[in-house]
């Protein structure tokens, strides 16, 4: 059953991605992308790690995308962009590409085995997680707060008109 | 002594640039009241350095000491009779020369003051540092302050002047913090145990082929910052553009920075190169002297005038340096107090002309004495002290630098009692051309005789000037011993490289990496 | 009583101080009071404290007072010490009195002018570095004093500094003085180092322990010398005191005639020992004193500046303390500086009573007939002229007197001969001088003649005082000839001064010797009286036949435009020359080269930076691939 | 059960998409996604090695990825409007002020 639902998850999220890249329309990009990061919502899922889970789906797939096409909207390109031309480029970035792909699988292949997953799938609760989070890892928490609000102030101040503009 | 004096002097200003960070920018009287007391509190304060400084103690005092990023690296200050009025001439004209950019500055004097407290944490820090890495941290934060000193509030080719000076000195000391690195690395293969700690390195013994490496890494770096011919092109530049205080502060400590350095780190730590390159550096010296002088005797321009002065007398302060005995590096170490009074006063008054007039070029002058007769004594006592005239400060480090070098060697000292007639003749023409002669240009009967805040910084110089000359003995007493004790050193050292490797006791061997244990 | 006299020197000091500080709130009165008490406080000092050095047995000299130690570093040691002797004490007896009556006179000679204050600041000032230089103990100490007096003269050189020419006069003063300081500095060094002490008590000692190697010892000799050329206006460095005459008249009396040039002399009086042991410097300095006599006293002959012609007098007057000095007739020479020191301020301070009657005329061409102008300016001026003429019963007589029948018992013909020709030509000048002046038609200009009026009290009364001083000061030193105590000055002086080995001439070679001076005196005033009063067409005839040594020497034989040519000229050029093509261009050059070089580099290397985000990333996969490769194999 | 194998070659695969995908765009915003797949793909890698030894810190790692992943984007997104108002274009192949 899980094996199934991996297999489903994995090629829907590769599928959406190669969807991405294809489609020309930077809303239609985005879409794929919130269907790609709901599947790997549901491989954190069958990982064992179900907050993550929800985590990736709220954050990710809900809020960053929406931020997304929110700014697409704004933005708004019309036709769209047109892919890239430099050939070359494209050729080498893909083949690049190709052999980091195989580079790292060559080094996973040859790394020692890793048990299996799954048998403890429900061992980790939001509980534990919420108490690592305020216990061992309080100040990288505190101090991610403070980077949220940095980045809050610091695109509103950003974006905001300045006179004369 | 439970206060730490020596981090307390350091920090202040510092913290005072924090705190004038977040003041409001209009409110000129607050910034400058609250500088100002900082400079004169620290200066206060510093003075407890004096009165609790023993002379006859070994090593250094007022010592601070606490581990702080590992590795050797320590936060480790302490001061000696060297590096004491030093410290004091700092703290002294830091004060002054915020008092003279009262009217001279006039935009941006929030950021402008925040510079100048960070620069005087820097150049403090530089002196009282017993760290290696400590020392290079403060000796490369002096140089970000000067670059936006000169830089923001320069003269028309500012840009030029501070990219210049910058890139001059940053050569200099990243060649010195190679060598560091190198020193570093080889204290810790012969030891096994990472120090930064300078009293360390004194015990090391190097191989002399690698000595020489290392030397002249170090001796670039300071020898750069002192002026020496024929680095010295930095210079007039820098003192041209740069705001008076920023001329003050460069000439008066800044410059000393290099000649520290020698007598700190560049001769003790390298005893065998510096017996080989004492000649080639003394003949430089002196054609700093002799050159600086002629020099000066053309220039257009006071500022670059007193900048020519300045290589001139620090060719004397170098040469004195390197004569290696008590009573020559003794008179280097007071001459250096007097260049940074004496100099410090010329620029002060240049810049005060240069309130009145906005311009410095010599024939722009004429006949000044008689509009400004109070400016004119001022300017002459300044003048007088910088060429040396006995019962002011200037004659006292001078003849006993003479003194110094004529032990060491005739010939040089022949050579560099030229500088007597040199100083005269350009400062002497300069003041003759500026002060004396009728007036010719009409907009001089304009000019206002020195104000009231002008006499109160330019008075304690004065009365320095007339004690230093007149009653030396103070400073002399707490200088001398420091200097015997380092001089002691260099020699020693020296003699042990004179012996043979066989002579050397098995434990002193220079192992065949390259360093030692002395 | 005598320990008084470390106290000599601070009346005038803080006088001074006293006038630099509060000197605009006082009001003139005061300040002439308190300059001219504060002065006349260190001549009671003085004199108490001569009086009672006369009761004090000649093996207690010198006495010391150390007030405290001054420059310590290592074995460089000076301490801020006072000595006192018989040679202090005339010194410290002409400053002050001399000195005193000066001030005295300059109250009225300066009364109008808008400086006074900062004048007597000076001129207190000069006076308390001047006695530091005689009372000092060592030779640093010393040259505290000779600089000190050196920047007086230099302030009041250039006291009116509006006038260009003052300022200049005052600048060359100071610049010239400082290469012969240069000599004093390296004299002193060398001293320093070779007994490891400057104290005069120890230098002497030092002499006759045989310390010093005779080769050292001329070495050092010439050197200290050449700071006294400097400072004396000695041969070749004389060319800062005619220009000297910029300033104000009673500077020039106090300053460039009575004291501070004499300094020179007073150091090799003082070393004398030093320059006996040595030898061959004392031939050195009674030659440079002979040629300078001869030399500053044809300058003399042909000027038409009245204080220019006093000044060259005065050089040449140098000369022959020197050339006393040199010949070992030490005393002699110091007697002829304390003579000089009367009759030459006597001169200056009338030719500055006739300057100040013709309101700031000094050019001779227009006065003339001013006797009867100037009855009680003439007088004075006058016995001047006969004292240092060398005309007997007046003091000029007996000093010069005593050092060229020196240098002719020492056997010294040629320096004699030299000495002689220039008494000839100083009594020529001088009475040029009076007859061109005071005697003949009136040349005066109608405009200075209408103020034309005689000075008041206060500046006549000080002449009065030297004339008297001029007749009889010389009556102290007496020849041998007149019994072996006549010389009285010598006997004084004997704790000091070694009286020369025995040149021994006999009493009828003296007499000859005497009585040629005189004639020398005479012919020189007839043949005055000759061209400017009996047949003044003789001096233009003359001219007119011998053009060229006309010019050679009224242009004072062109030395200031050789000095101009050889010297400043291509220092400054050549100054400017390697500032311009190797400060600015080589060094400059080099530096901004490699600043250009490396922006050169930067820009070829830019090309690899376009700019576009995807190019530096796909260098950045490059790298992220080759990494990992590296990792994996 | 699932051989943690498959997570990580589903991770690379990802990941060199993403890469692709960077290169193949010539928009910010789209070559900002393209990183986004980038990231999590390196999330997952995360996980799945933590799931396979039941490691929580791991997952509280992630966690502070995603968060920083969200200011990051808060932040970039800002900008890219930002370029967009300056330069009227976010095309990648115009802008070069980068270039010396």
């Amino acid at each position: 059953m899980a094996i199934l639902l991996f297999f489903l998850f994995a090629a829907l999220a590769v599928g959406s991605v190669l969807g991405m890249i294809i489609s020309r329309n930077q809303a239609y990009s985005a879409l794929f992308l919130v269907l790609a990061f709901a599947c790997l919502g549901g491989l954190y899922g069958l990982l064992g790690a179900p907050f993550m889970a929800v985590v990736q789906i709220i954050i990710y797939a809900g809020a960053i995308m929406v931020l997304f096409i929110f700014v697409i909207m704004m933005i708004n390109l019309g036709e769209g962009i047109s892919p890239e031309k430099k050939k070359w480029t494209i050729a080498a970035a893909v083949f690049m590409g190709l052999i980091l792909l195989a580079e790292i699988v060559f080094a996973i292949k040859g790394a020692p085995a890793v048990p299996m997953i799954g048998q403890e799938m429900a061992g980790t609760s939001p509980i534990e997680i919420g108490r690592l989070l305020f216990t061992k890892y309080l100040y990288p928490f505190e101090i991610t707060s403070i980077l949220i609000i940095a980045a809050l102030v610091g695109a509103v101040v950003l974006v905001k008109k300045r006179d004369g503009e | 002594m439970n206060i730490p004096i020596l981090s307390l002097i350091t920090f202040l200003p510092l913290a005072g640039a924090l705190l004038l960070i977040f003041l409001p920018k209009e409110n000129k009287n607050l910034l400058y009241g609250i500088a100002l007391s900082l400079a004169v509190v620290v200066f206060l304060v510093s003075l407890s350095l004096y009165f609790g400084f023993d002379a006859q103690a070994d090593g250094p005092q007022f010592v601070e000491k606490t581990g702080w990023l590992g590795f050797g690296i320590q936060y480790h200050l302490g001061i000696d009779g060297i590096s004491l009025f030093l410290v004091l001439l700092t703290t002294l004209l830091m004060p002054i020369a915020l008092l003279s950019s009262w009217s001279y500055i006039q935009d941006r004097i929030k950021v402008y003051l925040i510079f100048m407290l960070i620069l005087e944490t820097g150049i403090i820090g530089v002196f009282i540092s017993l760290n290696m890495f400590l020392f290079y941290v403060f000796w490369e934060a002096t140089l970000i302050p000067m670059y936006f000193l000169i830089g923001i509030w320069g003269g028309k080719r500012r840009i030029y002047a501070t990219m210049k000076f910058v890139l001059f000195t940053m050569l200099g000391s990243l060649l010195m913090l190679v060598a560091i690195f190198v020193l570093y690395h080889l204290y810790y293969k012969a030891t096994g145990t990472y120090s930064l700690n300078i009293f360390d390195y004194y015990q090391m013994l190097l191989d002399p082929k690698l000595q020489t490496w290392l030397f002249l890494a170090f001796a670039l770096a300071f020898a750069i910052k002192v002026p020496m011919f024929p680095f010295h092109t930095w210079l007039p530049d820098a003192h041209v553009e740069a705001p008076t205080a920023g001329s003050v502060i460069l000439a008066a400590v800044l410059l000393k920075m290099g000649a520290y350095g020698f007598i700190r780190f560049a001769l003790p730590l390298f005893p065998n190169a510096v017996e080989t390159f004492l000649p080639v550096l003394s003949v430089l010296a002196i054609i700093g002297i002799i050159y600086g002088g002629l020099m000066a005797l053309i220039q257009k321009d006071i500022k670059s005038l007193v900048a020519y002065s300045s290589v001139s007398h620090m060719g004397l302060i170098m040469l004195a340096l390197f004569s290696l005995n008590v009573e020559g590096a003794t008179g280097a170490i007071y001459q250096m107090l007097n260049h940074g009074l004496s100099t410090g006063m010329l620029f002060l008054v240049v810049g005060i002309l240069y309130e009145r007039s906005h311009t410095r070029l010599i024939k722009d002058f004429g006949g000044l004495s008689k509009q400004m007769p109070v400016f004119s004594a001022f300017f002459l006592v300044a003048l007088l002290s910088s060429a040396g005239l006995p019962g002011l400060n200037g004659f006292v480090g001078e003849i006993t630098c003479f003194f110094g070098i004529f032990a060491a060697n005739k010939t040089f000292a022949i050579l560099s009692v030229s500088t007597v007639i040199l100083a005269a003749a350009y400062l002497l023409w300069m003041f003759e051309r500026v002060m004396h002669g009728p007036i010719t240009n009409e907009k001089i009967l304009s000019y206002k005789d020195v104000n009231k805040r002008e006499i109160v910084y330019l008075v304690p110089i004065v009365v320095l000037m007339f004690w230093m000359g007149l009653y030396p003995q103070p400073f002399l007493r707490k200088i001398e011993p420091s200097v015997a004790r380092a001089i002691a050193g260099i020699k020693s050292a020296t003699k042990v490289f004179v012996q043979k490797p066989e002579s050397v006791p098995a434990k002193f061997k220079i192992p065949e990496g390259s360093a030692g244990i002395r | 009583m005598t320990d008084v006299f470390w106290l000599i020197p601070f009346a005038p000091a803080l006088s001074s101080v006293v006038l630099v500080l509060f000197g605009s709130k006082l009001s003139k009165k005061w300040v002439s009071l308190q300059a001219c008490g504060a002065v006349f406080l260190s001549f009671v000092f003085a004199l108490v404290a001569f009086l009672g050095s006369l009761k004090i047995s000649p093996d207690n000299f010198p006495i010391v007072k150390t007030l405290f130690p001054w420059i310590g570093a290592g074995s460089f040691q000076a301490g801020f010490s006072f000595q006192f002797d018989p040679l202090s004490a005339v010194m410290v007896l002409v400053v002050t009195g001399v000195g005193f009556l000066i001030h005295l006179y300059s109250v009225g000679y300066m009364a109008h002018d808008t400086g006074y204050t900062r004048y007597f600041a000076y001129l207190n000032l000069f006076t308390f570095a001047m006695l530091i230089l005689v009372l000092a103990s060592n030779m640093v100490l010393m040259f505290v004093g000779w600089e000190g007096v050196g920047l007086c003269s230099y302030l009041l050189i250039g006291f009116w500094f509006e006038k260009p020419s003052a300022a200049a006069a005052g600048k060359k003063a100071f610049i010239v003085n400082r290469i012969g300081d240069m000599g004093f500095i390296l004299g002193l060094l060398f001293i320093f180092v070779a007994i490891g002490s400057s104290e005069f008590s120890a230098i002497n000692k030092a002499i006759g322990q045989g310390l010093f190697p005779q080769a050292l010892a001329t070495l050092i000799a010439i050197l200290l010398f050449v700071g006294a050329t400097g400072k004396s206006a000695q041969v070749p460095l004389y060319v800062w005191l005619p220009d000297a005459m910029e300033g104000p008249t009673p500077v020039s009396a106090l300053i460039h005639a009575a004291t501070m040039v004499t300094a020179g002399v007073y150091m090799v009086a003082r070393l004398n020992l030093l320059f006996t042991f040595s030898g061959t410097a004392a031939d050195i300095v009674a030659l440079v004193g002979a040629l300078t006599a001869v030399f500053a006293a044809t300058m003399a002959l042909t000027q038409n500046d009245i204080k220019r012609v006093l000044a060259y007098s005065t050089i040449s007057q140098l000369g022959y303390m020197f050339i006393g000095c040199g010949v070992g007739a030490y005393a002699a020479g110091v007697f002829h500086l304390y003579t000089h020191a009367f009759f030459k301020s006597l001169l200056f301070l009338s030719a500055g009573s006739v300057i100040h009657a013709l309101s700031g005329q000094q050019d001779m061409r227009k006065m003339g007939g001013l006797r009867k102008y100037l009855p009680r300016t003439f007088p004075p001026f006058l016995i001047g002229a006969i004292a240092i003429s060398g005309i007997p019963f007046l003091s000029g007589f007996f000093s010069k007197d005593a050092i060229l029948t020196e240098a002719f018992a020492q056997g010294r013909y040629f320096v004699w001969a030299l000495g002689l020709a220039g008494a000839v030509m100083t009594a020529f000048y001088m009475f040029r001088l009076i007859f061109l002046t005071f005697y003949g038609e009136e040349r005066i200009e109608p405009e200075a003649k209408h103020h034309l009026h005689e000075s008041p009290k206060v500046m006549t009364v000080p002449l009065a005082i030297l004339a008297v001083f001029s007749i009889i000061a010389g009556y102290i030193g007496l020849p041998a000839v007149l019994g072996e105590k006549a010389d009285l000055f010598k006997r004084f002086l004997e704790p000091v001064i070694k009286p020369p080995a025995e040149g021994h001439i006999g009493a009828g070679t003296e007499w000859l010797l005497m009585l040629v001076s005189v004639a020398v005196a005479a012919v020189g005033i007839s043949v005055a009286y000759l061209f400017y009063l009996k047949n003044p067409r003789i001096p233009h005839a003359l001219v007119a036949r011998l053009p060229w040594l006309y010019k050679l020497l009224y242009n004072k034989y062109f030395v200031d435009e050789i000095y101009g040519a050889v010297i400043v000229n291509p220092l400054v050029k050549g100054s400017d020359w390697v500032y311009g093509h190797f400060d600015l261009k080589v060094i400059d050059g080099a530096l901004d080269g490699s600043a250009a070089a490396a922006g050169f580099f930067g820009k070829a290397l830019s090309v690899l930076q376009t700019g576009f985000v995807k190019d530096y990333a796909l260098v950045f996969l490059l790298g992220a691939v080759i990494f990992i490769g590296v990792l994996l194999f | 059960m699932i051989p943690p194998g498959y997570f990580f070659i589903l991770s690379v695969v990802l990941f060199s998409l993403g890469i692709i995908a960077f290169f193949l765009k010539r928009d910010l915003i789209t070559q900002f996604m393209a990183i986004e797949i980038m990231l999590n793909a390196a999330n997952l890698a995360f996980l799945a090695l933590a799931g396979s030894s039941n490691f929580l810190d791991a997952q509280v790692i992630v966690f502070f990825i995603i968060t920083v992943a969200a200011a990051e984007a808060a932040i970039g997104l800002a900008i890219v409007l930002l370029i967009f108002r300056k330069k009227k274009t976010i095309k990648t192949e115009t802008l070069n002020s980068m270039k010396g």
